[in-house]
Order: C-alpha cells, then structure tokens, then sequence
C-alpha cells in the first residue's frame, strides 16, 4: 500500500482535511509526522499542510522552516521523493530554500478565503498528469501571505525550466491583474522544483476533493501523485 | 528630502505573542544567549520639508501610524 | 511582613468597596457571609464574583423563564455551554458570547479575544470546535469614522484570531445603525462535536488531587479598572495600571490540542477556562459546584509580568489559561502533554473537603472564604420594569409609505450596507478549513456535515435589533423565528438555541422592560417551535452617554438535517426553474 | 544586560503592500507632504554579554529574522 505523511507543526490546521484525503478519499495508508520526528525516509508522499505553523509569527514558515522534520524533508526530497506543499506548506518549502521565491503579503493586506480558478501551466510533473494544459480548475484559496514574489532572474529560470504549475486566472481562463486575488506575480499560484518532485502551491486541493465541498477539482492532483507511483 | 523614522513598539507591559514565540524558537535553536524578544514596527516616511513637520508627525503617528491602547512611538528626522 | 503589609493593601472601608463596584447591601452581605469584615484580597474575590457579568444578578429571574429541556438536550444552561444531540452519542456542543465592551476599547484584539474565549468555553466541555459565527453590530459606517474603523478592526480580529486557531467562521449577521455608534456589539458563537461519555465539567473533586495551572502567563491584563486606585500601589502606577488583554491565537491552538489529548485519558478530574475574573471565577466555580475546597498558592502561578501581587494574579484575565483538577499521582503524565506542546503547567494548589477557597502567598494564608455561598448567596435584583413613553408613542405612529419612488428607493437599498452582500467580512474568515462547510456562508443558514455520520448540522444567527426596539416581545419571538425559518430552509430540523442578549443600563426601567419583554418572547416561541435554550449570555450596560442600544437579542438556532446530501441553499440553482411563492 | 536593535527591511526593489497602503490613507487623510512609505520590523533583543556577540547576532539574523531572498537589515548594539 502507498503511504503518504501529512508533516504537523504545532500549528497547522490543514492537517486533518490533507489526512482525511489522504487516507479515505485516496486510500493511502496515512500517517501524521510530528514536526520533532528525524526519520521521514519510508514515505511515498509526503505533505507540508496549511495553517499556521507556529502562528505565522516573524514570517510565515520561517519558524517552521527550521524545526527538526525539516532536516529529515530535505534529505527525503534530495533523494526525489515526492514534496507537497499547500499554503501554509508552501511558505515553509520557501522558506527552506526547497523552492525559489518568497511570499508576501495579499495585496489587499487581508486575508482572502474563496474560491479561484487555477489554469494548469505544465501537466508534465508527478502532481498534474491527470490534468491537460491549459486547463480551468476551481479550488479555494484561504490566506493571508499568498503574494508570489520571485526577483527578475529567478523567474526567468522558472519559465526556462517550465516551473510554473498553476496561475490564477478567471473562469474562462483569462490571466489578467482581475484574476489575481493577492498580487502574485505573472499570477502565480504554484510552482515545482527544477527536479519537478517538489510542488508548492497557495491554493487547497484538499478542500475540492470530494463533491460535496462544490468541487473535485482538487482531487486529480492527488490521483497524479497515485499514478505517478504506481508507475514507479 | 528628508525621512522621518518612527518606531512603533508594544508597550512593555503588553503581551507580545510574536516576540514570545521567537524567543521559544531561538533558544530551542541553541541560541540561549537570547533571553526575551519583543517584536515592533519601523515605518518609513518621505516626506517634504515643511515647516511645522514635527507637528505633523506627531499628528500622523496618533491618528494613524500608532494605536495608543497597545503601543508607545518615538521618531526621528534624518535630514538628507 | 506579612503580604498585607508589603504590598500596601488598604484597610477594607464601604469606600473601598464601592470603588470596586459593590454597593453598600452587597458590602453588608459579603461581612454577613464571612462573620467578619473581608480582607481586600477578599473584597475584590467578591466584586468580582457579584459583578453584573459573572453573577448575572439583574437577569437571573427572568431567564428561568426559558424552556430548557427536551429529549435531545444533553446539558442546558449552568456549564460552559450548551450540549445536544445530533446523532446517536455524536453531540454539538455550543454557545454565543458576548466582547461588546472590550471591543470598542480595541476592536482588533476585544474582538480577537472575544472568540478565543467562546472557543475555550467549548473545548474545556472536551469538544474539538468545528465552527464559529459572529454577530456584528456598528454604527453607520457610510458617515461616520469611527464605526468604520471599528467595523474593520473587528472583523480582522475575528479572522485573525478563528483562521489561526484553525476554525471555520461560517456565517454571522452584521447590522449597522447609529444607536450602535458608541456601543458596537460582538457575540460570537463556537461550536463544537463531542461524544456522549466524553463530556467534561468543571469538577473539583477528591482530596488531595492536584490544581494545575495550564497554558499562558499570567500578567496584568485587564484587572478590573475601578479597583485599581492609584496610590495604592506607589510610584510606578502608570505601569501597573489594567491593559488591554491580548490574544494569542497560536497559544490557544496548542491548548486545544493538549486540553483534547489529556482528555483522552481518564485522570482528569475537571477542567474550567480562566475567562471572566480569571483565577477567581474558576476556582470557587469548581469548587462550589463539587461542593469541595480548594488550597491554592499564588506564588506559583507562572507570572509573564515582574512583581505580580497576589490580588492581581486573581483577577487578572490573561488569555489562553485554563485550571484543572488531576487524580493525585498522575501530574507528570499531564505536565508531560503539556510539555509536549510547549505550554506552562504548574500545579497551584490541591482539592480539600472544607468548602473553602484559601489563597496562600509564600505560606502565609491570605484569604479565605467558603465558595459555595459567594455562588449561591450572590444577590439576585428583580429590578423594576415600567412599559417606556416611546412604546406608547410608536404604537400610534402609522408606517405608512408614502410618495415612494421605486427606482430611487430600489437603489437606496441597494446600497445601503445592511442589505448589501457581506462578502467584504464573511471572505476574510476561512469559512472552509476542516472541509466540514457545505453550505457556505452567503445562503440564509449554514451546513456542516459530520464526517462519519449521514447527518448535517444547521447553524443560523438571526435578530433584528430595529423590530426588537419597536418590540422587545415581538422582536424577541421573531428572532427566534427567523433563525428557526433559515435552519428549515436550509433542509434541517431545529433543535436548541443559544442567546446573547445584548441590553442597556438594567437599572433603567425601560431597559429592563425591553428585557423582560424580549425574553418573554424568546420563551413563548422557544416553547412553540420546541427548542428550548441550552445556553447563552447577557450583556447589559451597552450605554455611553446614558443612550442604550437598541435591544439586541441574538439567537443562534442549531439544527439538524437528516441526510446532508439534501440540503438547500437559499440561491437560484438553475435556469428555467419555477418560482413559487408561500405564505401570504 | 545588552540589547541589541534589529530593523528588518524589505528590499528597495520589492513592493511593500503595506506601505503603499498607508501611504494611501495618509494621503486621503490631507496630508500631502508625505511621499512615501515603507514599513518594516524592528526585533528587539535582550541578550547576555557574550563574547562573541557581533558574530552570533548576524548568525541569528540569517539564520531566523532575516529573509535574504525580500529583506534586509542593520543591527545595533545598545549597552546597558
Ligand atoms: N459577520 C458575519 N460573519 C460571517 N458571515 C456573515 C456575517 N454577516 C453576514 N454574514 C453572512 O452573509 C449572508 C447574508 O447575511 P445577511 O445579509 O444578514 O442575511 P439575511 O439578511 O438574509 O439574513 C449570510 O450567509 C450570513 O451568514
């Protein structure tokens, strides 16, 4: 059975929703990975999830960034294990220097909770083959530090290396300033390592996983992850 | 054009989640030589030479920049 | 030198007690209770305990005028909140409060605490919050600043706060009006799930087990300001003088997990939050109703301030503190959790059999006093009531609209913020997190499923201040009507409600007539749907400048659905639908 | 004891959001004479009197206080 970790700093809040599909919708065997644990090697996935891991204090993920786990995460994704980051999660991958850039405040300076659509950039990674490119998914976003910022260079290298996943756009996939709920630059919303086994992204997959929640959009990023290790 | 330099800070006998949970982080990290932190703003202001710019400041810091329930300010001028 | 000395507590006089809000018949009680006069650490145990807040003096008799019971209610109104079934043991556990005044001090953090309180009250009962809502009044924001700088700084506290800690705001009424200008009201409701055999209560039991001390700090936040005469306290009373409390949502989310993890094991004996009065309130609480005592030692309370005396550290209302009682031989097991999520622990006392609350400081006695009669004697006012002049004159005012002009007045509802959509508030509260939500807020009432169960619950919070003044007795059963009306609508099934009832000065006969009536309508409706009351609140005192509010009872109706797929929102779902309309 | 004063800036080339938005309201509020705004951090810490202080103090800044990759700081040390 594939067995997938759901990472808990003492403030995450995501964890559950990310264990519940995990372990019921998906059927990995799922365990939570305390943030003091030192061994992370017997994982096929392992999630970073959403909240606030140690109440977003000084930045958000920076304390996280340097709890003990994270030594354990970076060995596992140097090693290509498969790295997945969502809001609060994608701040710490960041903040670790597990992916490039940094987030900022919403320009709106406040928190945003709803839901956005997301256009699939690059179907080729382990989180999105079941998706095509240019793709229209709706998923919900809910932060307050969501503002994707990259320096000139750095983005450069992300677009050279087709890094970018996914970027907000409106229903009808138009990528403009109006579909942008937080200022992220070129819109932003996701993106992967240069190895493409670590994807960190601001929206909540986990919340549009099951019908019931308005959208199933999510759960084909979990399903990719599945195929991808079943393929081995 | 000179800048003014106010500095926001919680009062003392406030409680500061940020500076408490830094500090915890800090020496958790080894660095005990750390014994409390306080977290507080530094805002940066351009402004034009006026005449009456302390007067001003002070203006701008109680009705906008400073919340004086919780916190105390001090500022400076750096001419340029 | 003993404590009373070294720390220049004044001699205990009428004067003193007044300025700590005792009147003279309450002084007299409190020598009558003792056999002699209180001590000033003991005058203070007292104001506090027969504040208006804690004692519910002034409304005590009308509230037992609520229909309480019905088959499905767990626990009714006396704990920290109200409990119900929902599916077999599955229950809900929830209750509305209120942080009027403390927000228009600081409308960040009074709102940001307000909530973090509601949510202790929930999981000290040992039920994992699943949902919050608020319920928000201001005045009128399109003129005048200031509500308007209220009105942001609360709804950023209430996400601030809720979003950190990991809970869903899912929906709340918010309703803008001058009278509200100087008196803005907050209530916020948690709630929470719990199993049958795994409520916990406020118990002190069983002699010789240890009181720990859990969560933040202690400093002086919000000590009650009318007691904190300058002087006494030398030189550098500036410093000392009550802060604003401050919230650390973080801390509290470490506490819920602990609090829920100790609970899994079967030696607590009782838990109870630290919230109104702090230390006070909890102990003699815990101690009155086991009908134990307490020992407690103040000197080894975890001070976050230097020099804390032993009346502060009772009064203090630091956030995120909790008080419990252990089996005796297990406190390393609770300081091991507690330690595991980085949070102090303490044990501060141990349980005794004498019904006395006895405060030591560095060993020396410095107060005591028997807790059941502070509880049980507290004064209870049937306060005057007298039908006010405006009633009369309203009655006879005839509403008739005249001259209206249909596209002027459609686009002056439109705009106007208390019929404009509340997206603005409602989407800086995650209202999704715990993927529970399946109605979101925007619909009339909101749904969450229960993960492992068929069932839905319903939740909506509903009054109108307007019809409430006009009316307090129409007002009060509209109120509960109208929250009833969404829950249906929405599919569900109402079962119970919680209340917060927001009024002036109870001094007031008008005031206190526009209580009465209002919960003599909240009763008869209650008592017609079949949902009785299993919690709440009362504020009064919502005055500045001798002008009271309009009377606001809020009602926060819970509900059930029998099969969550079939619930409905308040929106048309389809072209080409029909559209029926019911009722006159 | 020593104290040592961190102000923690956001690099010239990135925008600051909440600047802006303050910058916003003061201008809406008549006062023109302001014509920028940045704001930033200030940590302050209370440390013991260590001997190499200087180099365990920009350890701690790039270790925890510091984002290289948006911010930038300055220290101070203030003696008691
Ligand atoms: N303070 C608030 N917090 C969260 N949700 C709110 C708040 N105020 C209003 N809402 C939500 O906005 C929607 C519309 O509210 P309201 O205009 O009061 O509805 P109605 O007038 O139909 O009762 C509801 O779904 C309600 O839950």
């Amino acid at each position: 059975m594939m067995k997938a970790g759901v990472v808990v700093f003492p403030g995450s809040n995501c964890d559950h929703d990310c264990y519940h599909v995990l372990k019921h919708v998906c059927g990995f065997d799922t365990s939570f990975i305390w943030h003091k644990e030192t061994d992370v090697s017997n994982y096929d996935l392992i999630v970073l999830p959403g909240g606030f891991s140690f109440g977003d204090y000084l930045r958000c993920g920076a304390i996280a960034s340097k709890s003990p786990v994270m030594d354990a995460v970076y060995n596992y994704a140097e090693k290509g294990g498969l790295l997945l980051g969502i809001c609060n999660g994608f701040q710490v991958l960041t903040e670790a220097g597990l992916l490039p850039g940094a987030l900022l405040k919403n320009r709106s300076l406040k928190f945003i909770c709803k839901f956005v659509y997301l256009r699939v950039e690059n179907n080729f990674t382990p989180f999105t083959n079941l998706y095509s490119i240019g793709e229209i998914i709706k998923i919900p976003i809910a932060h307050m530090e969501g503002n994707y910022y990259i320096d000139e260079e750095g983005l450069n290298e992300l677009k050279e290396n087709s890094q970018i996943v996914f970027k907000y756009c409106d229903e009808y996939g138009e990528i403009s300033k109006e579909s942008n709920p937080n200022g992220s630059i070129e819109n932003i919303a996701g993106i992967i390592n240069k190895r493409g086994n670590v994807l960190g992204m601001m929206p909540h997959p986990e919340r549009a996983a099951e019908s019931i929640l308005g959208s199933k959009d999510g759960l084909y990023l979990f399903k990719s992850a599945i195929d991808y290790i079943k393929e081995g | 054009m000179p800048k003014v330099r106010v500095q926001v800070k919680l009062k003392d006998t406030v409680l500061d989640p940020q500076g408490q949970t830094v500090l915890g982080s800090l020496n958790k990290l080894g660095y005990e030589f750390v014994n409390d932190v306080r977290v507080g703003k530094i805002i940066e202001l351009d402004v034009e030479n006026i005449d009456n710019l302390d007067q001003k400041i002070v203006e701008v810091c109680e009705k906008l920049l400073v919340n004086p329930i919780v916190e105390e300010y001090s500022y400076e001028i750096i001419e340029d | 030198m003993g404590v009373y000395e070294k720390f220049n507590y004044p001699n205990v006089t009428l004067e003193v007690a007044k300025e700590m809000g005792l009147n003279e018949d309450e002084f007299n009680k409190a020598i009558e209770i003792l056999g002699r006069k209180p001590n000033y650490i003991e005058l203070g145990i007292f104001a506090a305990m027969w504040s208006e807040h804690c004692s519910y003096k002034s409304s005590r008799v009308h509230l037992k005028k609520f229909p309480t019971d019905a088959p499905w209610v767990v626990q009714g109104p006396g704990e920290n909140a109200g409990i119900i079934e929902i599916d077999g043991d599955i229950c809900a556990c929830f209750k509305v409060e209120s942080h009027n005044h403390p927000s228009y001090i600081e409308p960040y953090q009074g709102a940001a605490t307000g909530v973090g309180g509601i949510l202790r009250d929930v999981f000290t009962m040992g039920a994992r919050p699943i949902a919050c809502m608020d319920g928000l009044r201001f005045g009128d924001i399109t003129k005048d600043e200031k509500s308007r700088y209220i009105f942001e700084g609360v709804v950023s506290g209430i996400a601030g706060y809720g979003n950190c800690f990991g809970v869903p705001t899912v929906g709340g009424e918010t309703f803008f009006h001058p009278t509200f200008a100087k008196n803005p009201l907050v209530n916020a409701l948690a709630l929470g799930l719990v199993k049958k055999d795994k409520i916990f209560k406020a118990k002190a039991e069983g002699v010789g087990n240890p009181v720990i001390y859990v969560g933040a700090k202690t400093g002086r936040d919000g000590i009650h300001g009318a007691t904190m005469a300058s002087e006494e306290f030398g030189s550098d009373s500036e410093s000392k003088r009550p802060n604003v409390q401050i919230g650390d949502p973080f801390k509290e989310k470490l506490l819920l997990e602990a609090c829920l993890e100790l609970m899994k094991n079967d030696f607590v004996v009782g838990i109870q939050d630290m919230g109104a009065a702090g230390l006070t309130s909890s102990s003699f609480e815990m101690a009155s109703k086991s009908g134990s005592g307490v020992e407690l030692y103040l000197d080894k309370v975890p001070c976050r301030e230097k020099g804390m005396t032993p009346y502060e550290i009772m009064l203090s209302e630091s956030q995120e503190r909790m008080l419990l009682v252990a089996k005796k031989g297990y406190e390393d097991k609770v300081l091991e959790i507690f330690a595991k999520w980085d949070l102090d622990a303490e044990i501060i006392g141990r349980v005794t059999d004498d019904g006395f609350v006895k405060l030591y400081w560095e060993g020396e006695l410095v107060a005591e006093l028997p807790a059941k009669p502070l509880g049980d004697e507290a004064p209870v006012y049937d306060r005057p009531y007298k039908e006010p002049a405006y009633y009369k004159e309203l009655k006879h005012n005839d509403f008739a609209f005249v001259n209206l002009n249909l596209d002027k007045t459609f686009e002056m509802m439109l705009t106007n913020p208390n019929i404009s959509s509340k997206k603005w508030i409602y989407e800086q509260y995650d209202h999704m997190v715990r993927t529970n939500t399946v109605v979101l807020p925007g619909s009339d009432a909101s749904v969450l499923r229960i993960k492992g169960s068929k069932k839905g619950i319903v939740l909506s919070m509903d009054c109108n201040s307007r019809y409430c003044y006009l009316d307090p007795y129409k007002g009060g059963q509209i109120a509960v009507i109208e929250a009833a009306r969404n829950v249906a609508m929405a599919g569900g099934r109402p079962l119970a409600i919680s209340d917060c009832l927001n009024f002036g000065n109870p001094e007031k006969p008008d005031v206190m007539w526009q209580f009465v009536k209002a919960v003599e309508g909240m009763s008869f409706a209650c008592e017609k749907l079949n949902t009785p009351v299993v919690s709440g609140n009362v504020s009064f005192y919502n005055e500045t400048d001798g002008k009271g509010i309009y009377p606001t009872p809020t009602v926060v109706m819970v509900g059930v659905l029998d099969d969550v797929e079939k619930r409905l929102e308040s929106f048309f779902q389809q072209e080409g639908s029909i559209i029926y309309l019911l009722g006159e």
